[in-house]
């Protein structure tokens, strides 16, 4: 028996830990927020830190796997690299400010507050672990303990008229998505003897330094898993044509927890997704390459056109983030050569669409679910600084020069051109411009439209102004959004090396 | 040399100043200004023409700077006989008008601007015929196209002003798309623009398909800044202009620009033997067909503007024969017989209120005896009748023309009835202008102009009525052929047409003289007459319409002109080329409403997308990876 | 005949197919949850076959955790299909149609 | 190091939009000033540079290059040869003129003068880049703040004009940014690592139908912006509801961009293709040249006419590139700067009649040269150095265009010149509505001629006009050595030969049929 390794676990150590003692406290002692949120920023701010020490250790030991033992295959279930590191950064971050950004939310629910900054927290600790786990049971579980608690989120609000069709839909659908991803698992277990990815594991096999004879010629369970955890994951990213639950769960749910749900899922499913695909599978790449880009391109058209139609922002984010999915998935058609541009993409796309959640949570309210574009008519004249942080926000998705949307948008298409994927490029490229339709109509409300002032549905006069907490995720997302497009080298040279293992 | 920059420096630093301070300056120190500039560019320029007239002189190129160095035009002057002399015509008759023009305009509010444009306008006219290469030809060729516009529409609040300068400036540069297509095709041959280089080099590299078809496009610009067929139209409109303007550049000087350059491109058109005769041709039809019309005018300046449309088409006939003196010769006494006329002319107008209908004159002789006496030898002269300047130079002409045969001959035949029909409609305007009772509107009370204005017609009276002694065809020693030994440093390079023996000259001038005396002698038969005839109805009414030419250009070139562009501006490009653009943006706008209804809401469906998505990438990647 | 692993797996399929086959047709929440348990317990079926065929104790172990997370699931699952009924009276899925488009 | 007078010049409205960012909304009055003053700077540097530049090298000077990013060879790198050297100076040069020509803007001064900065380090940085990418993202910066100033300050129908400009580029520089990428990567492992640097991905070899594709990728996005025919029909919209900065830019800047895209980027990167589609893409542009003329003359709105002789003058710039001449080329870029003024003063011109009667409608004026004869006398000079009046700039690019493209592509050339016959009808014939014949419309009686600060701002205009039409030598010994690089280069990779004079005989006389 070797000693366990409590750095690679350290921070889903502290969340759950965080966890706990939210509920406790609030079971307990009647404290209110702000008990909450000491413990909860402390454990994130310790679990960001934790992450950052994984990086450092990692560059100076190299990968480990948290428990690897000659002969016990079983036992390394995580992974401890650049990999896991930079998305428990990104992850801890992204989620830090978005548990910011959703409390005034959690203010609203008064006492419910605390369990849903302990499922914050619970699904916080999940998304991590799919960017850690090296054993796809454990990628399983963080996807389940992620999900499920994302699904009491979407209905958190319980009087918001359509919360719990959203909780219902996405409950139903995320189970169905869980359990075909592992039903692959089951199957890749099937092929390949192993449930783990390195050390031992799946990816050895695949490398062929593993010889079980008793798989031989059932390379087509392996490959019937493997698609099986494409479906699973472009689930919880909303791909296409796995995105449809997005749309509406999106709407459905209080304007303050969209961003937890929409941003972290996003990191942490494509973490998991390049985990599998790059980590697990990178010499299938010219079986998988194919498929994957079939399923960026639709998703990136799909989620285009669809967003065009849209009068609801947080259903036209939704669908611009099934579009935003391609084109990161345009990135991993490169195998491991793409992971560098889809972290760029990813990191910095999970802020855009947390600060554009967090705006449409102030123009809307925290606890409402709809955002009707027509809310937003005239808000410069309204609210100068929530419209030109929507403006900004806007380009960056839209992936206009000088924001970290370009740089973004050119590494994936760089991706895909250096792996061969010329035409997924093009077709990238195209519905890009398609989709500035959109995000320009934001632009076009905000500002060449007048507020109409008549009373009524889809009318708006108020002058919605962020609250504080809401100000500090705006700040930092445009901060990420223009610096890193103004200056996206130091993240750039820190995503080439956020390699999986 | 150096100072030949002074004689468009002149005129060109009055412009400029009469532009900025023209209104300060005031009336008359604008015209003062603006005539004396002239007046000292004419001086400089026959110190410069000194030795020419000695014939000690020999051509040189004053050059001056790069101007388009990737085209080799430099801003290049050259004087030359040709140039010296067009360069006297130009400051010296325009000198003239513009003292006249002190007079003319005296009380218009924009005095000092029209002076300003007169000036402009010697520039460019000295521009034009100084330039050392074809690119600052059709500098000035522009420049004097400018000018003229402006001075046409000076009175622009008139509408039909404004439409007549717009008009001469577009059919003018329908003449400069030849020209400009003329100048590719001699810098895509030679290489250069430079008259030295293209004129010594053309011989060599140009077949002579190409010389045709250089000086046939050179013909089309010609055509259109001289008036000629089809592309004429622009200068009767032209008369809308203040007289000045008419009589300076309508008849003595811009419109020979393209006489001017037929003989300056000689060369050229030696080389292509068919576009000298097609200019001669398009020469002598326009003669005779102008003709037919100033008989059926009845604004006096519109039978002027169709006698020097005609009287051009006598230049383009000589110069079209190679009888290149011939054709500067008539030039330069049409120059000064035509000035004289049109300030006759204006003189008339002038004193009876702006009135330019014949039919509305009559018995002016005794009111403004200075005025009808020179505009006599200005009649005379124009129709030929010795031994006034027009007889010569016409003479010279048709002689040359009947001496080169064949179908020269016909064009000869054609000169005769012109000569006769000139005669005629010239005899017409005089009698019905100074002859006969007064048929003056009420309040109209003519008078002589003041001096200013007739002193310019003295002048130019004087030159009309000897000019023609600068050569007479007659060869009466060195004195006789003065302009011919002139200008003979000039056109050495071409082969010149030849008189004919002094016999045959003896009878061809006696049968021009014979076809003007009838001319005149049947004009004054039926003008004389107090009952003047009625001149209305049938082909009087086609003959004052100009045969109705503008009419059928614009009913077969303007409005369908006008149709198309706005088929491809409100049919072609909104609808078709734009509403492809919007197509597509409605396109996808529909693609995107079609695709909705896929989100039904329906969780089951939903699933059902995931498994379809599901079974397909299974399939995929079974057939891609599982085979083996 | 014996009955080797690939009948267990071919019958874990088939259970797998029919319960996505109930998701898909089954209207009530509640039966539609019940086909994704069989679902689950499915690929529960494949593991064991796959672990004792190869002979490795992952499929065994792995079966532990998937009961475990379905249990989880499976509290907040009736949970939410609770609150969804007591919102609307009805517990199927085919009359939560609001957010569409 | 020397001086990064390049970086300094790109750098210093971007500047100067934080500067201007920063006054208080009390000093309202101060920003268009302030402005009007930060926009001397980039002036000031541009004229340095001009000064510094030297006469006779055709290679890019004051070159700047910083490497940014290794592994995808992202640098800062910059440069300016003959070509660009004018452009830049005339964005410098139309800056100060537009800003002060926005006293009409009076709703959120400050985010128009933030826009308008902006605008302009874009279109600085777009001329002086070398790097791809680096082009790239200033060719798209340039997109928003346009968009802005459209969409924020425009007229009526401002929204779909502004919409529409951004949708339509857009399109065209993401197929440009695909091949851009596919460029770098497919020249990468010749080069020795992947690499956006212009000057080094000249060394590339690339076979001649990846030429073809990544010319026409380009090209699409160059095409759009000039506008080519028939991608043209952004450019009346956006112009006619551009406030009159906004259509000064446009015309006068942010067309070039196309124009000298080609130049910069299709001919030098591609010369094979370039050789093999140039006479379809003169076609293309002799086609604009002739149906922008037809279709400007009945425009009954100015700015649409204005818009429209735009696409016909840009059309004699394209045909010059693609003349593949050393005079055709030159023709082209001296005409990029010519087009920049006469239509920029065009522009500048409709808007102060438009600030006084709020119509661009020709048929509401009528008579105008009586009431306000110095705007009549300005804008008929500025219409004649449009329609290529000897003297004045717009003839000598026109004139070098057409005889440099009669070497090559005589049939082309004749029809193009047909162009300058129709650009005297349809500018002449709206002078004539708008300017002559009685004052038919009361409102007209009463018009204020041009006051101080319009004539200030025409005069420097008027000035380069005729100094570069009367003495353009400096201007084009500039262009010339940058341009012959090209050629020669083209030359030197393709069995192209430029045509040497007395070659075209045989064509012309099959052409002409005589």
């Amino acid at each position: 028996m070797q000693d366990i390794a409590f750095l690679p676990i350290g921070p889903e150590i502290v969340l759950l830990g965080a966890a706990l003692a939210v509920l406790m406290v609030a079971v307990t002692l009647d404290l209110g927020h702000r008990m909450w949120a000491a413990i909860s920023f402390t454990a994130l701010a310790l679990a960001i830190l934790l992450s950052w020490a994984q990086w450092i250790r990692v560059d100076d030991v190299g990968p480990q796997l948290n428990y690897g033992g000659e002969g016990v295959r079983t036992a390394s279930m995580v992974v401890m690299d650049h990999f896991s590191a930079l998305a428990g950064i990104v992850v801890f971050v992204v989620a830090a400010l978005a548990l910011l950004g959703a409390w005034p939310l959690v203010e609203s629910l008064e006492r419910r507050g605390a369990e849903f900054v302990a499922l914050a927290l619970l699904s916080i600790a999940g998304l991590h672990t799919m960017a850690a786990a090296n054993n796809l049971i454990l990628l399983f579980i963080g996807l389940e303990t992620a999900s499920i608690s994302l699904y009491v989120i979407a209905g958190i609000v319980r009087e918001q008229p359509n919360s719990d069709e959203a909780a219902m839909k996405y409950f139903l659908l995320g189970s169905f998505a869980s359990a075909i991803f592992l039903y692959g698992v089951a199957l890749v277990f099937a092929g390949t003897g192993a449930t783990s990815i390195y050390g031992g594991g799946v990816e050895d096999f695949v490398n062929g330094n593993l010889l079980n004879l008793l798989v031989n010629g059932r390379e087509g369970v392996l490959m019937a898993g493997i698609a099986l955890l494409v479906v699973g994951l472009g689930f919880k990213v909303s791909a296409a044509p796995f995105h449809q639950w997005a749309p509406d769960v999106y709407q459905g749910a209080a304007g303050g927890a969209v961003g937890l749900m929409a941003a972290g899922a996003k990191v942490a499913g494509f973490a998991a997704i390049a985990r599998v695909l790059a980590g697990a599978f990178p010499l299938a790449v010219d079986i998988w390459a194919p498929s994957v880009a079939a399923v960026a391109a639709l998703s990136v058209v799909l989620g285009t056109a669809l967003a065009i139609a849209q009068s609801d922002l947080k259903r036209m984010l939704a669908y611009s983030g099934v579009a935003h999915a391609g084109f990161m998935l345009t990135a991993l058609v490169g195998a491991k050569a793409g992971v560098p541009a889809m972290w760029f993409y990813l990191s910095t796309y999970a802020f855009q669409l947390l600060g554009a959640f967090t705006i449409a949570a102030a123009v809307s309210g925290p606890r409402t679910g709809a955002s009707a574009l027509d809310e937003y008519r005239g808000l410069a004249a309204r609210s100068p600084v929530l419209a030109a942080t929507m403006g900004v926000m806007m380009l960056s998705l839209a992936g206009l020069p000088f924001t970290a949307g370009f740089v973004g948008k050119v590494g994936v298409f760089a991706a895909a051109v250096e792996a061969g994927f010329l035409w997924l490029a093009v077709v990238g490229l195209v519905t890009a411009v398609a989709g500035l339709f959109f995000y320009i109509r934001v632009i076009v409300l905000m500002y060449f439209q007048q507020p109409v002032l008549a009373e009524g549905p889809g009318t708006a006069t108020a002058a919605p102004e962020p609250s504080d907490h809401q100000r500090i995720v705006l700040g930092v997302a445009v901060a990420v959004s223009i610096g890193f497009g103004l200056v996206p080298w130091p993240l750039l040279n820190l995503v080439q090396h956020a390699l999986p293992l | 040399m150096g100072y030949l920059w002074l004689v468009i420096a002149l005129p060109l630093a009055g412009a400029v100043t009469l532009l900025l301070f023209g209104k300060r300056i005031g009336e008359p120190g604008a015209g003062t200004l603006a005539s004396s500039l002239v007046g000292a560019a004419f001086l400089i320029a026959l110190v410069g023409s000194y030795d020419f007239i000695t014939g000690s002189g020999h051509a040189e190129v004053v050059s001056g700077f790069a101007w388009i160095p990737g085209l080799g035009i430099e801003l290049a002057l050259l004087w030359d006989p040709l140039s010296s002399m067009m360069t006297l015509v130009v400051t010296g008759v325009g000198a003239l008008i513009h003292v006249y023009a002190i007079g003319y305009m005296h009380g218009d509010p924009r005095y000092g601007r029209f002076f300003t444009y007169l000036n402009l306008f010697i520039a460019s006219m000295l521009i034009l015929v100084l330039g050392e290469s074809f690119g600052v030809l059709f500098i000035g060729w522009e420049l004097v196209g400018l000018s003229s516009y402006l001075l046409i529409s000076f009175w622009f609040e008139k509408p039909s002003a404004a439409a007549a300068g717009k008009k001469a400036f577009v059919v003018n540069r329908i003449g400069d798309f030849g020209f400009l297509i003329a100048l590719m095709v001699i810098f895509a041959e030679v290489g250069s623009l430079s008259y030295g280089t293209v004129f010594e080099e053309a011989a060599e590299v140009m077949t002579t398909g190409t010389a045709t078809l250089v000086t046939l496009l050179l013909l089309v610009g010609a055509a259109g800044k001289s008036a000629q067929l089809p592309l004429y139209v622009w200068l009767p409109d032209a008369m809308e202009g203040p007289t000045p303007v008419s009589a300076l550049i309508h008849a003595a000087t811009m419109v020979t620009a393209g006489v001017y350059m037929v003989a300056r491109t000689g060369a050229l058109f030696e080389l292509a033997p068919f576009s000298a005769g097609t200019v001669a041709t398009v020469g002598a039809v326009t003669a005779l067909y102008a003709a037919t019309i100033a008989i059926g005018q009845r604004d006096i300046k519109r039978v002027l503007a169709y006698s020097t449309i005609s009287q051009l088409g006598y230049m383009f006939m000589g110069v079209g024969a190679a009888a290149y003196v011939a054709g500067m010769f008539h030039l330069v006494t049409h120059a000064f017989f035509k000035a004289l006329l049109f300030l006759g002319a204006g003189s008339v107008i002038h004193a009876m209120s702006g009135e330019q209908d014949m039919w509305k004159m009559g018995g002016l002789r005794r009111l403004m005896p200075t005025t009808f006496a020179t505009m006599v030898i200005a009649w005379l002269a124009i129709s030929g009748i010795p031994p006034l300047s027009g007889f010569f130079s016409k003479d010279e002409i048709l002689a040359v023309t009947f001496d080169k045969g064949g179908w020269f001959v016909v064009l000869w035949v054609v000169g005769i009835a012109t000569a006769a029909l000139t005669a005629f409609y010239m005899t017409r305007l005089m009698l019905l202008t100074f002859w006969g009772e007064p048929r003056w509107d009420e309040g109209v009370a003519p008078h002589e102009s003041p001096r200013v204005m007739t002193a310019p017609l003295i002048a130019l009276g004087a030159l009309a009525a000897v000019g023609g002694f600068l050569n007479t065809p007659f060869r009466l020693g060195r004195l006789g052929a003065g302009l011919e030994h002139f200008l003979e440093p000039a056109f050495e390079a071409v082969e010149q047409a030849h008189l004919p023996a002094a016999g045959t000259q003896w009878l061809l001038a006696l049968v021009s003289v014979a076809a003007a005396v009838a001319g005149i002698w049947y004009g004054w038969r039926r003008y004389v007459e107090r009952e003047l005839p009625a001149e209305e109805g049938g082909v009087w009414d086609s003959l004052l319409a100009g045969y109705r030419v503008d009419d059928l250009y614009g009913r077969a070139l303007v409005l369908p002109g006008k149709k198309l562009s706005e088929a491809a501006a409100f049919t072609a490009d909104m609808k078709v080329v734009d509403g492809a653009v919007n197509g597509v943006g409605a396109l996808v706008t529909r693609l995107a409403a079609w695709l909705r209804p896929i989100q039904n809401g329906l969780a089951r469906s939903y699933g059902v997308g995931i498994l379809a998505g599901a079974v397909a990438l299974v399939v995929w990647l079974l057939a891609s990876g599982g085979g083996s | 005949m014996t009955v080797t692993a690939g009948w267990y797996m071919a019958l874990a399929a088939s259970l797998f197919t029919i319960g996505a086959a109930g998701l898909l047709l089954r209207r009530n929440a509640l039966v539609m949850f019940m086909s994704i348990e069989l679902m689950l317990n499915s690929v529960n079926l494949t593991f064991v076959a796959a672990g004792r065929e190869l002979g490795v104790l992952e499929g065994q172990l792995s079966v532990l955790f998937v009961m475990v997370v379905a249990a989880a699931e499976v509290t907040v699952g009736l949970a939410i299909i609770v609150a969804v009924f007591r919102n609307r009276a009805t517990a199927s899925v085919d009359e939560l149609t609001g957010l569409r488009g | 190091m020397e001086f990064p007078a390049l970086a300094l010049l790109v750098l210093l409205p971007a500047g100067g939009a934080g500067i201007v960012a920063l006054i208080p909304e009390r000093r309202r009055d101060l920003i268009l000033p302030v402005t009007v003053g930060l926009t001397m700077l980039p002036l000031a540097v541009a004229l340095w540079i001009l000064w510094e530049f030297e006469v006779g090298n055709g290679a890019f000077q004051l070159t700047e290059r910083v490497l940014w990013f290794e592994p995808l060879g992202i640098s800062w790198n910059v440069g300016v040869d003959g070509i660009s050297l004018l452009l830049v100076v005339l964005t410098a040069v139309l800056f100060p003129i537009s800003i002060l020509a926005s006293t009409s803007i009076t709703k959120n001064v400050k985010m128009y003068m933030v826009s308008m900065l902006i605008l302009e380090t874009g279109l600085l940085g777009v001329f002086v880049a070398l790097d791809l990418l680096l082009f790239f993202v200033f060719f798209e910066v340039t997109l928003i703040p346009m968009y802005l100033l459209i969409g924020i300050w425009g007229s009526e129908n401002r929204v779909y004009a502004a919409v529409k400009f951004v949708l339509y580029t857009a399109l065209g520089s993401a197929l440009m940014l695909a091949a851009i990428i596919w460029l770098a990567v497919v020249a990468g492992p010749q080069l020795g690592g992947t690499t956006f640097d212009f000057t080094r991905l000249l060394d590339a070899e690339l076979s001649s139908g990846a030429q073809l594709w990544l010319f026409l990728a380009f090209g699409a996005a160059f095409a759009i912006k000039v506008p080519l025919f028939p991608f043209h029909t952004w450019l009346p919209d956006a112009h006619t509801e551009a406030p009159t900065a906004g259509s000064v830019l446009l015309a006068g800047v942010l067309l070039k961009l196309g124009t000298y895209g080609f130049v910069r980027f299709n001919l030098t990167l591609f010369p094979d293709a370039s050789v093999r589609l140039a006479p379809w893409i003169a076609a293309i542009a002799v086609v604009g040249i002739v149906y922008g003329a037809v279709v400007a003359i009945v425009q009954p709105d100015v700015k649409r006419l204005v818009a429209y002789s735009s696409v016909s003058h840009l059309g004699f710039i394209v045909l010059g590139t693609f003349a593949l001449t050393t005079q055709g080329i030159q023709g082209g870029v001296i005409q990029m700067v010519n087009h920049g003024l006469t239509t920029g003063g065009l522009f500048l011109l409709v808007g102060m009649i438009y600030d006084r009667r709020h119509t661009r409608e020709i048929a509401d004026y009528g008579g105008l040269a009586r009431v306000m004869p110095l705007y009549a006398g300005f804008f008929l000079f500025t219409a004649f150095a449009s329609a290529g009046l000897p003297g004045l700039n717009g003839f000598i690019g026109e004139f070098k265009v057409l005889l440099g493209s009669y070497l090559s592509l005589p049939v082309h050339a004749v029809v193009a010149a047909f162009g300058v016959v129709l650009a005297a009808v349809y500018l002449l014939w709206a002078y004539e509505r708008v300017f002559t014949g009685p004052v038919t419309k009361e409102e007209n009686e009463k018009l204020v001629d041009l006051n101080a600060r319009e004539i200030s701002i025409l005069v420097p205009i008027a000035a380069l006009i005729v100094f570069l039409g009367v003495y353009p030598r400096p201007a084009l010994d500039r262009i010339e050595p940058s341009v012959d690089v090209i050629l020669e280069r083209i030359e030197a990779q393709t069995d192209y030969d430029v045509p040497r004079f007395g070659t075209t005989a045989e064509i012309d006389l099959a052409a002409e049929g005589d």
